[in-house]
């Protein structure tokens, strides 16, 4: 029989308002082998704390049911409190009464009478736990980055710098990511080349980071501390090693027509390409759908002119085995395509673009080497039409994101101040729902386009977009706040089409068993306390595939990834979680069915030897659970018929014992 | 007004700890309103529960048991989900085939993010379990007070 | 003797009914003999005999003995036993009317069982007089005559008349509640009918099993036997025989945790499962060879040696005709005939 | 058939391949055939019989057999193959040391089956033609095989084996047509409450004699869940209508995928409870749901229950009637 001591919190008011907590710790007190029942206004404070392990000690309890908040928040804080008090980790029960009570009932008593259940089901729970022991695995000290832009790329860094190994996959050419695209940064409007460049080169020159470019990650295997990774380093018929990127080949190729991602399409480049000049690592790359002699055998020529012979044709896909400690995802983001709005004309004119485009229009490195040209004829535009929230912050179903993209606002301001600066002989006009500018010097910055560098702002929608047969674009929108319509004709409409989440962050996700919101944005572990890390242990995240971010977020956010790996990597043990299925030899009937189901291979099988009854012996094939491997989903308990399959700190006797107490009438 | 003597279902909820138990949670976070008969288990992952579970809640005075998990594709534990849900579709059917009403089990997927389709869920459910009455199909008269 | 005609059963039934319950074997909805309640219209099988035996009457499968309530930290106990009504079986057969016999001897012996007794007293058993046997009876082995059964009352059909005759207190007085239904009627009636059953029980494939060396003298040479692994090789540890046996009477008791406290209540048991007579330190009979000859052992060897030679079998043939693999109490005393002559 | 299988026998047993045969041994009756072990060719001409009425299935004494000294002959009929191939795919068996010869089968008579006919007192029986004449102490009554057959041998999927070490006389056909899922069909097509009414007349009759569980070769568990108390749920005795349906939920659960409609269960049932409708039932779910699938035709393939696809049913299309 357990001596179980009960703690029922206040949390404040959050639980005591709505629930009656002492008579809840009154009720519980009656409990069967419940010795020791009280309440206290925090239970997590350290006075609460205390309160606990004194009557661990006081009264020699041997299980706690503390009933308070989600266990998801302070289970482990009342694990480590009943260790430091001599008690078991594990005889730790949570009964959930604030987020599955308190805070979605409003009649007390219903809500004091619910507890009182959730207590019962913690103490039925708790009387049938036993001690665990977590055992230990080794980290492999290594860290993977997937993803090579500016998130991945600060992330690689700082593992690096604190002396670990990093590997950095980048399914792209070269590194550096959205912000090689990008002309100037807000709000200082420095040379977005000039910043990330140096740490692209730092990564190359890095001795303890190695870039995978132009490669993906295939497989995942293992658990925190020791993932198994195949990674497909894509074949870009040139051998890496030998290719000094002098672009001798990318100026002799005859198939000059194939349009350039690095601009998105607005200008053209060779078959074989490297995709722009500080490209890391500096390798050419042959693009096989265009490549006339990868296709038909016909050309080579490449391969002639090269002086360092790293022409290879013949080069195939190279899977790579490595393992790692901890992986950090900075799969980034992308704009959402625009084809479906044709209310903006944006597939009917050349001249209505993305803000990503108008990026790399007025980026020195730019197809217009940074002048300021409009793409369907080339002329200087005059009226410049701005649209935000291009399928951001979209209630209609099935079209654009419900989300604010975060970015578009500043980005949109600093477009349409550079416009005014270089040329101002230009009208700009932005349309916009709400002008979103928290952040340092963000707000400042916005007002210093309207009102240093005259945009005109207008409040509201844009409800269409009309090309009309002397190239001009008739621009139709209401100002909200004149209450009129509007009626613009533009040289350029640019589009601020919403950020999504790379499209390989799903198959990763899955990959990596994280877990993903329904945008396809990688869900943290906790929103506030734990914003990096994901929940499955040992993934980090990194930049925009956690939700939009600006550059300086970003960053941010890039190095606490970094940190909270490092601290990862700095372990030489990680305790294992000690829930684990085990199975009972004498019930085993060596059926296969628990292995079938096991996702982490964590079940094996012998031959043993049993002692029969009037001494005979009788050779068994039995499962063994690898304890290390096993992550205690439970998938086996189940597919097991003989119930020889149980799970440690969920097994089939304390769920159904809480199933009783719940159901109790 | 709540009639006083109107019938209150005893209804079990099962949720992941990884998805469903924090949607959950999220729905808690958010004040999001669903009836106190609704008790939640939290398991590892749907793929722990036993059809025995969901039978034992039944015998013990249930009157409606949902099972809640983390969308397909998006198991914790990459794979549980798909395994739960076949077995909780033979489950159910095979329910249905002895003739005992099937609103009185379901499965929803309900991930981490999804607070609110959790309320809505367990709103709807205990309101289909409460039209249906008390289970009496798979009641054990022992455990009746 | 008393006689009816038997087109006026049903009257006789409803007479019995309008006093006490009444059960009689029935073909049930899936058209299996049973014994049920009887009802208005309820008819008599043309089966010999019910699946399960009568047994259940007086010893049901289950049975709550006591339960104990807890209310916190408190414990209160409370008695099951709940007031037994009268009640009628009619129609049981000669070999599960002998049964009651045997039973008897377990139940209401110092200590007496008395949630048996109880029901007993209250049970009374109006039996029915076989006519058509099966190839598996073979209670004439055991001295049954189904031609002329025990009871408290004894039933015969022949020709238009069902034939009535007290045989102890209770079946006096039940039959005399009957009276104004009845007519007086002469043993002779029945004599053909009795000479023609006995005709065909004399000529039934088992009519001359003999059980002689089956009793106590022979224990240690039966139980050593070298038959008993080969006899057994194909059981399945099933409780079919057990269950369906009108007189094995072993029974469990165990605890059901109901949320609120214990209810603890007795249910048959079955010597051939693996947890039989289980205790802490664990089983006596641990494989099925031993479970098996214990079945087999306790109805021809051990208890006729406690109980003046009655043995535990009525020759019903239930267990002949349900045992999944045919194995069964007449293919064991013919294979062991040897081991005691 | 008899004279062939014994004559193959003994010469399995005199060339040494075999040290003992898994057959059927003759009764009192006609029809009252036990499985046996015979060791000897005088085991063999004392008892082994095989008939119209061998229809207990050998496959699961093959557990205990086969791990036994020495190889042992087995006589299978198609349908006791499938569970055969489903225990060496469960590790149950261990194939070498069993070695398998396929025996034709025209479908099984019992001694139930022919009572349920109105035969009473069977004394003998011989097979003459298209009918069983069948001597009884009230005389001569006479039955179409057809009408003899049991309940399960009707709705026979196969006759054809899917594993054996060889074959006597000739390998017979599958059999498409067989109406198996009839029966739940009907049962589907009632209201919830007459399913109800059905299911609850029939399994309130369950003594939990166990012989369904036991004798079924999927139900092979070293311990039951139903025999350990540790499981929480151990039974003895259907001490309300609630174990009563628990146990059958269960059991035909745990069987599900597994199962090979062998048939066993409902013929030893001595309540006479369809329990092959409670398989039958997974086996027509699985099939819809999850595709075709037969328990014991081959010893690789996944079962149902351990396998998924991404894009299964959801447990909401019960709601709709199990319609996809």
């Amino acid at each position: 029989m357990q001596r179980i001591g009960v703690f029922v919190c206040w949390c404040g008011s959050n639980i005591a308002a709505t629930v009656d907590v002492a008579a809840v710790s009154e009720a519980l007190g009656h409990e069967p082998g419940v010795v020791f029942s009280t309440n206290y206004q925090y239970m997590c404070s350290e006075a609460g704390q205390n309160i606990i392990k004194n009557a661990i000690r006081d009264y020699q309890l041997t299980g706690i049911v503390v009933c308070s908040c989600s266990p998801r928040m302070h289970e482990a804080t009342f694990r480590k409190t009943a260790a430091s008090a001599g008690l078991n980790s594990y005889m730790v029960e949570i009964a959930n009464i604030r987020e599955q009570c308190s805070w979605i009932h409003k009649d007390k008593a219903q809500a004091t009478e619910k507890a009182i259940i959730l207590g019962r089901a913690a103490i039925a729970k708790v009387h049938l736990n036993a001690p665990l022991t977590a055992g230990e695995s080794p980290v492999t000290k290594r860290a993977l980055v997937i993803g090579g832009g500016i998130a991945g790329i600060q992330t690689a860094l700082d593992i690096a710098d604190a002396g670990f190994e990093v590997d950095i996959v980048e399914k792209q050419p070269t590194i550096g990511g959205k912000m090689t695209q990008i002309d100037k940064t807000f709000p200082t409007l420095d040379c977005a080349a000039c910043i990330l460049t140096p740490k692209m080169v730092d990564c190359a020159q890095n001795d303890k980071i190695n870039i995978f470019a132009y490669s993906e990650v295939k497989e995942v295997k293992g658990f925190v501390g020791n993932f198994h990774v195949k990674i497909n380093k894509k074949a870009r018929y040139v051998d890496a090693t030998k290719c000094t990127g002098c672009g001798e080949c990318t100026e002799k190729c005859p198939m000059k027509k194939i349009p350039n991602e690095f601009n998105l399409g607005l200008d053209n480049r060779h078959a074989i390409y490297i995709p722009f000049a500080q490209a890391v690592p500096k390798v050419a790359t042959i693009d096989p759908n265009a490549c006339n002699m990868l296709k038909n055998g016909k050309c080579g020529l490449c391969a002639k002119v090269c002086s360092a012979g790293a022409i290879d044709y013949k080069q195939k896909d190279e899977i790579v085995e490595r393992e790692y400690g901890a992986i950090v995802v900075a799969t980034g983001y992308n704009p959402i395509k625009l084809d479906d709005y044709d209310e903006y004309a944006y597939s009917l004119s050349k001249d209505v673009v993305s803000s990503l485009e108008f990026e790399r229009i007025t980026n020195a490195a730019g197809p217009t080497g940074g002048t300021l040209l409009r793409p369907s004829d080339g002329k200087h535009p005059h009226t410049l039409v701005f649209v935000q929230c291009v399928g951001s912050r979209c209630s209609a179903e099935g079209k654009g994101k419900s989300y604010c993209s975060k970015i578009c606002c500043m980005y949109t301001a600093k477009h349409a101040m550079l416009c005014r600066e270089k040329y101002p002989d230009t009208e700009v006009y932005v349309f916009y729902i709400d002008v979103r500018s928290p952040g340092k010097n963000y707000d400042e910055f916005y007002r210093r386009a309207v009102e240093e560098y005259g945009v005109h702002y207008i409040k509201g929608q844009v409800g269409k977009v009309v090309p009309r047969s002397d190239g001009k674009l008739l621009v139709q929108g209401s100002d909200l706040l004149a209450n009129e319509q509007v009626h613009i004709e533009a040289d350029m409409v640019v589009l601020a089409a919403a950020i999504e989440p790379d499209k390989s962050a799903r198959p990763l996700a899955t990959m990596l068993t994280a877990s993903m919101d329904t945008n396809d944005f990688f869900t943290e572990a906790h929103a506030k306390l734990r914003p990096v890390e994901s929940p499955t242990a040992g993934i980090f995240l990194s930049g925009a595939c956690q939700g939009p971010k600006d550059i300086p977020d970003t960053v941010a956010q890039a190095g606490a990834a970094a940190s909270k790996v490092i601290g990862l990597l700095a372990k030489d043990k990680l305790t294992c979680n000690p829930c684990t299925a085990h199975s009972d030899e004498m019930m085993c009937n060596g059926c296969s069915s628990c292995e079938k189901v096991c996702p982490y291979g964590a079940i094996s099988y012998v031959d043993k030897e049993f002692r029969m009854p009037n001494r005979t012996t009788a050779i068994r094939r039995v499962a063994v659970v690898n304890e290390a491997v096993c992550q205690g989903c439970g998938a086996c308990t189940v597919a097991c018929p003989s119930g020889a399959m149980d799970l440690k700190g969920f097994s089939n006797s304390q769920i159904m014992a809480e199933v009783d107490a719940i159901c109790k009438m | 007004m709540q009639d006083v003597n109107q019938f209150k279902p005893k209804i079990v909820a099962f949720c992941c700890n990884w998805c469903s138990y924090a949607g959950a949670d999220l729905a808690g976070t958010n004040r999001l309103q669903y009836p106190a008969d609704v008790k939640i288990i939290r398991v590892p992952c749907s793929c722990r529960v036993n059809p025995m579970f969901i039978l034992r809640a039944f015998q013990r005075g249930a009157d409606g048991v949902i099972l809640c998990g983390c969308h397909p594709g998006d198991c914790h534990y990459t794979t549980g989900n798909y395994y739960a849900r076949r077995r909780m579709t033979l489950l159910f059917s095979m329910l249905d085939y002895l003739g005992i009403e099937k609103q009185r089990t379901r499965v929803e997927w309900v991930s981490a993010a999804e607070g609110a389709k959790f309320a809505a869920t367990m709103n709807e459910f205990v309101a289909a379990v409460t039209q249906l009455g008390p289970n009496k199909r798979l009641e054990d008269l022992r455990c009746k007070n | 003797m008393k006689k009816l005609p038997v087109s006026k059963i049903q009257e006789l039934f409803a007479a019995i009914r309008a006093q006490q319950t009444l059960y009689i074997p029935t073909d049930d909805a899936s058209g299996q003999a049973r014994y049920l309640p009887w009802q208005e219209g309820m008819e008599l099988t043309h089966a010999l005999n019910t699946v399960r035996s009568a047994k259940d009457f007086f010893f049901p499968q289950t049975e709550n003995l006591v339960e104990f309530k807890l209310k916190g930290k408190e414990i209160e106990i409370i008695d099951s036993r709940t007031e037994q009504d009268d009640f009628v079986i009619f129609g049981v057969r000669a070999c599960d009317a002998r049964s009651f016999t045997i039973l008897d001897k377990v139940f209401l012996i110092d200590p007496i069982d008395t949630y048996y007794k109880n029901r007993r007293e209250h049970g009374t058993v109006v039996t029915l007089a076989c006519t058509q046997p099966e190839e598996t009876c073979f209670c004439t082995t055991f001295g049954i005559d189904p031609a002329d059964p025990e009871g408290d009352a004894a039933c015969w059909i022949a020709g238009d008349s069902l034939y009535l005759k007290a045989r102890t207190e209770k079946g006096e007085k039940l039959l005399s509640a009957l009276d104004n239904l009845l007519a007086d009627a002469d043993e002779g009636e029945i004599a053909a009918q009795q000479k023609a059953t006995r005709d065909i029980a004399q000529k039934l494939p088992f009519a001359k099993l003999n059980l002689a060396g089956f009793n106590g003298e022979n224990l240690n040479k039966l139980f050593d036997s070298k038959k008993w692994p080969e006899l057994s090789e194909a059981c399945l540890g099933c409780g079919t025989c057990t269950f369906v046996c009108p007189t094995c009477q072993c029974y469990d008791i165990r605890d059901f945790d109901t949320g609120h406290g214990v209810k603890r209540f007795r249910c048959w048991d079955s010597c051939m499962y693996s947890d039989f007579t289980l205790m802490a330190h664990g089983n006596s009979r641990n494989s099925q060879v031993e479970r098996f000859r214990q079945r087999f052992m306790h109805k021809l060897v051990y208890f006729p040696a406690n109980n003046e030679g009655e043995y535990g079998c009525v020759g019903c043939g239930r267990c002949l005709a349900k045992c999944p693999i045919s194995m069964n109490i007449v293919k064991v005393a013919k294979a062991l005939e040897g081991e005691v002559q | 058939m008899q004279e062939l299988m014994l004559a193959k026998a003994k010469e399995l047993l005199q060339n040494g391949t075999v040290n003992r045969v898994l057959g059927w041994q003759a009764g009192e009756f006609v029809y009252d055939i036990t499985p046996a072990v015979f060791e000897s060719e005088q085991d063999l001409d004392a008892g082994f019989v095989y008939n119209e009425f061998c229809g207990n299935n050998l496959s699961k004494y093959l557990i205990k057999e086969s791990r036994k000294e020495g190889k042992v002959l087995a006589f299978l009929k198609p349908c006791d193959t499938y569970s055969f191939n489903q225990l060496i795919k469960e590790h149950r068996i261990i194939r070498e040391n069993v070695y398998v010869i396929g025996v034709p089968c025209e479908g099984k008579t019992d001694g139930e089956t022919l009572k349920s006919k109105g035969v009473k007192g069977i004394l003998g029986a011989k097979s003459e033609g298209d009918e069983l004449i069948i001597d009884t102490l009230y005389g001569e009554q006479r039955l179409s095989k057809r009408d003899a057959l049991t309940a399960r041998c009707l709705t026979c999927k196969s006759k054809k084996h899917v594993v054996y070490d060889e074959l006597l006389g000739e390998e017979g056909e599958e059999v498409p047509e067989n109406h198996r899922f009839e029966e739940v069909e009907k049962l589907e097509a009632m209201t919830p409450d007459e399913r109800f009414a059905f299911w609850r007349g029939e399994l309130s009759r369950c003594i939990r004699c166990n012989a369904c569980r036991n004798v079924c070769p999927a139900c092979s568990c070293e311990k039951c869940v139903f025999d350990n108390p540790a499981s929480g749920i151990s039974q003895k005795a259907a001490a309300d209508s609630f174990e009563e349906n628990m146990f059958h939920i269960i059991r035909a659960f745990h069987v599900a995928g597994r199962c090979t409609d062998c048939g066993e269960c409902s013929r030893v049932c001595p309540q006479n409870i369809p329990l092959h409708l409670l398989n039958r039932k997974f086996i027509k779910d699985i099939d819809a749901f999850y595709g075709e699938y037969q328990a014991g035709e081959d010893t690789e393939s996944r079962a149902p229950l351990t396998n998924f696809t991404y894009d299964d049913v959801e447990p909401s299309i019960v709601y709709k009637g199990g319609k996809k």
